[in-house]
């Protein structure tokens, strides 16, 4: 066994304790860390697969935004722990679950060590028209241009998450800054953090989307690194939250889809299809796209995480 | 020159190697969270510092050389503040246990 | 074994341990997590089967891990929706599971096996 | 040098697996947060070895990711635990 396999072996099994911590421990607090965890691990898991632009998703948005999420989620509801533990399934029960549970990761198994080698691939077709894109990145390519419908539905989903998020607020509180309550400033070293961090956040993210365009990389790590930057400064309290009825936020939300959607329609005009490209201007329209992409998700994902708002506009 | 080059990479690295080592057994055999926390956040990041010193002759020009540092000083940064952070949440809860 | 086929098996094995969890664990938040795990299992996946694609000088198939850096995104912007609802859940009523005692449920129908 | 570089990563992976899985079980929220700390050092540490050994490209920017969030679950958690909600006196 070389040394690379006995690593891959090793990663591989940390993530499934991890994994089987995440889903077994007995308080709910642990598990989110458990989970925190699990999310950067996969990411090493991704680079070990050659998937950069994956693993740099799953970093960004797997273990850093998605953290803040579940630990402030997990602290506002300790106190549901107790009352829901007590509705936990009987033995028998459970045992049914895990064998139900091991028949189908047993049958996934299966079709992985049965899957052909080298199986079935768009590599090629993928790679074909790079040149004419004038993109270096076979996915930033997928993303923006090959299936660019799925990318445009996408960023409506994270539109719509956003209003769902928002409707749970009460009328009352409609238009209002968004996120709960909160209490104090909080210590000095949070505030010196949120304001040395942030700088260089832009410069990494902007970085990212540039080279996305060659090298792994794109709107969605690159906005998603924007975002995180966004929550530090809130978690913070160096500014409050805007409120949810502002003109700007609302167009920053629904900016990247909106350039989206109208390149596309552009595209009936001049090459004669929906969302396709004219010769020769690919590569300034895939830049304006992701640039207005980034922006949406750098205001999107923040939204999500803090929430609802929970006092009247003022 | 080449030789040179890779028994400093080997050496630092190694090195650093031992103090991620040293964190742990910190983690694991000091009494306290206070205790914990200095092994913790020193002994690590003086670990991924040194592997990343190792790693600097080894990095792809300028640019990957200048993002290993920057990665060790945000670690730094990350650490640093933590720390500061998770005392002071011990202490509001009261005397070290 | 190659990186690929084992990153694949762990894949499996992690659809397996969140189904488990979502099945089994009676805490909304818990549940959302073990989703999570299950979902990230489907995407190791597509790891695989992008990785196995590897062709015309790509060490993975491109469209796969398109397909899986949209499912991130989606899959945490359900996560959120779904963490908001339950933490408006739990404003309303103080507690984070739906009335045992709802009317569709029979009188027995909270005793198990 | 590269089946060194896989070692010292798998070494440096090691250590930081045994920290976590003990520390995991508590005693307390914090130390269990520190544990995953202790993780994203040791992680972006091994990240950075196994780039190296593989030549990966653009592993460094996903080692510049983790590293920009890797305070953000303390920070969360010392965020969310600190004075009750709801009490701002405004």
């Amino acid at each position: 066994m070389s040394v690379i396999q006995a690593l891959d072996i090793g990663l591989a099994l940390l993530v499934l304790a991890v994994a089987g911590w995440t889903i077994a421990a007995r308080e709910a607090f642990a598990s989110v860390v458990g989970y925190v965890a699990y999310g950067l691990l996969l990411s090493l898991v991704w680079v070990r697969l050659f998937a950069v632009d994956v693993a740099l998703t799953e970093a960004a948005i797997g273990s850093g935004v998605t953290g803040v999420l579940l630990i402030s989620a997990v602290v506002r509801l300790r106190k549901t722990e107790a009352p829901a533990a007590a509705e936990r399934p009987g033995v028998v029960l459970r045992a049914l679950a895990a064998a139900l549970c091991t028949v189908v990761a047993a049958a996934l198994a299966a079709v992985v060590l049965l899957m052909p080698d080298p199986g079935a691939t768009l590599a090629p077709e993928a790679g074909q028209h790079l040149g004419e894109l004038g993109v270096g990145n076979p996915i930033t390519a997928v993303l923006i241009a090959y299936r660019s419908f799925d990318t445009m539905l996408e960023k409506v989903v994270l539109i719509l998450a956003v209003i769902g998020v928002w409707s749970l607020a009460s009328d009352g509180n409609w238009g209002g800054v968004a996120g709960p309550r909160r209490g104090a400033r909080p210590e000095g070293a949070l505030a010196f953090l949120a304001q040395l961090l942030p700088p260089l956040g832009i410069v990494v993210a902007i970085h990212i989307v540039w080279v996305g365009a060659n090298e792994p990389g794109g709107a969605f790590q690159g906005g998603a690194i924007l975002a995180a930057m966004a929550l530090i400064v809130l978690m913070a309290r160096l500014t409050e939250a805007p409120e949810i009825r502002r003109r700007w936020l609302r167009l920053a939300l629904i900016a990247g889809p909106a350039v989206f959607l109208v390149v596309g329609i552009a595209g009936f005009a001049i090459p004669g299809s929906f969302l396709a490209y004219p010769a020769g201007w690919a590569k300034p329209l895939i830049l304006l796209i992701e640039a207005f992409m980034t922006l949406s998700i750098a205001a999107t994902l923040p939204m999500l995480v803090i929430g609802p708002p929970d006092r009247p506009p003022s | 020159m080449n030789v040179a080059i890779d028994i400093f990479t080997i050496v630092a690295i190694s090195a650093g190697a031992v103090f991620f080592m040293a964190g742990t057994v910190g983690l694991l055999r000091f009494p306290d969270s206070f205790t914990r926390l200095h092994a913790l956040t020193k002994a690590d990041n003086l670990g991924l510092g040194l592997i990343v010193l190792g790693l600097l002759p080894q990095a792809s020009g300028l640019l990957g050389a200048l993002k290993l540092v920057a990665v060790w000083v945000l670690v730094q940064l990350a650490g640093a503040t933590v720390a500061q952070l998770i005392a002071h949440a011990l202490r509001r809860k009261g005397p070290p246990t | 074994m190659s990186a690929a086929i084992l990153a694949g098996l762990t894949g499996a094995a992690l659809v397996g341990l969140g189904l488990y969890g979502l099945l089994t664990d009676p805490h909304p938040l818990r549940k959302i997590l073990a989703f999570n795990i299950l979902g990230s299992g489907v995407f190791l996946l597509f790891g695989i089967i992008a990785r196995k694609g590897a062709a015309a000088g790509f060490a993975a198939d491109p469209v796969p891990q398109a397909m899986v850096i949209t499912g991130i995104v989606v899959a945490f912007s359900a996560t959120a929706l779904a963490v908001t609802l339950l933490l408006r859940l739990f404003q309303e009523t103080r507690r984070a599971t739906l009335e045992p005692d709802a009317p569709a449920k029979t009188p027995d129908a909270g005793v198990d096996g | 040098m590269t089946e060194f570089l896989l070692a010292a990563a798998g070494f440096v992976l090691l250590t930081v697996a045994v920290g976590l899985l003990r520390v995991l079980g508590g005693p307390g929220n914090v130390d269990r947060t520190m544990a995953a700390q202790l993780l994203g050092t040791g992680g972006i540490a091994a990240l950075l070895l196994v780039a190296a050994a593989t030549g990966v490209r653009g592993a460094e920017d996903v080692a510049l990711g983790l590293a920009l969030l890797a305070a953000f679950a303390a920070v969360a958690l010392t965020n969310s635990a600190a004075p009750p909600e709801g009490r701002d006196p405004e």
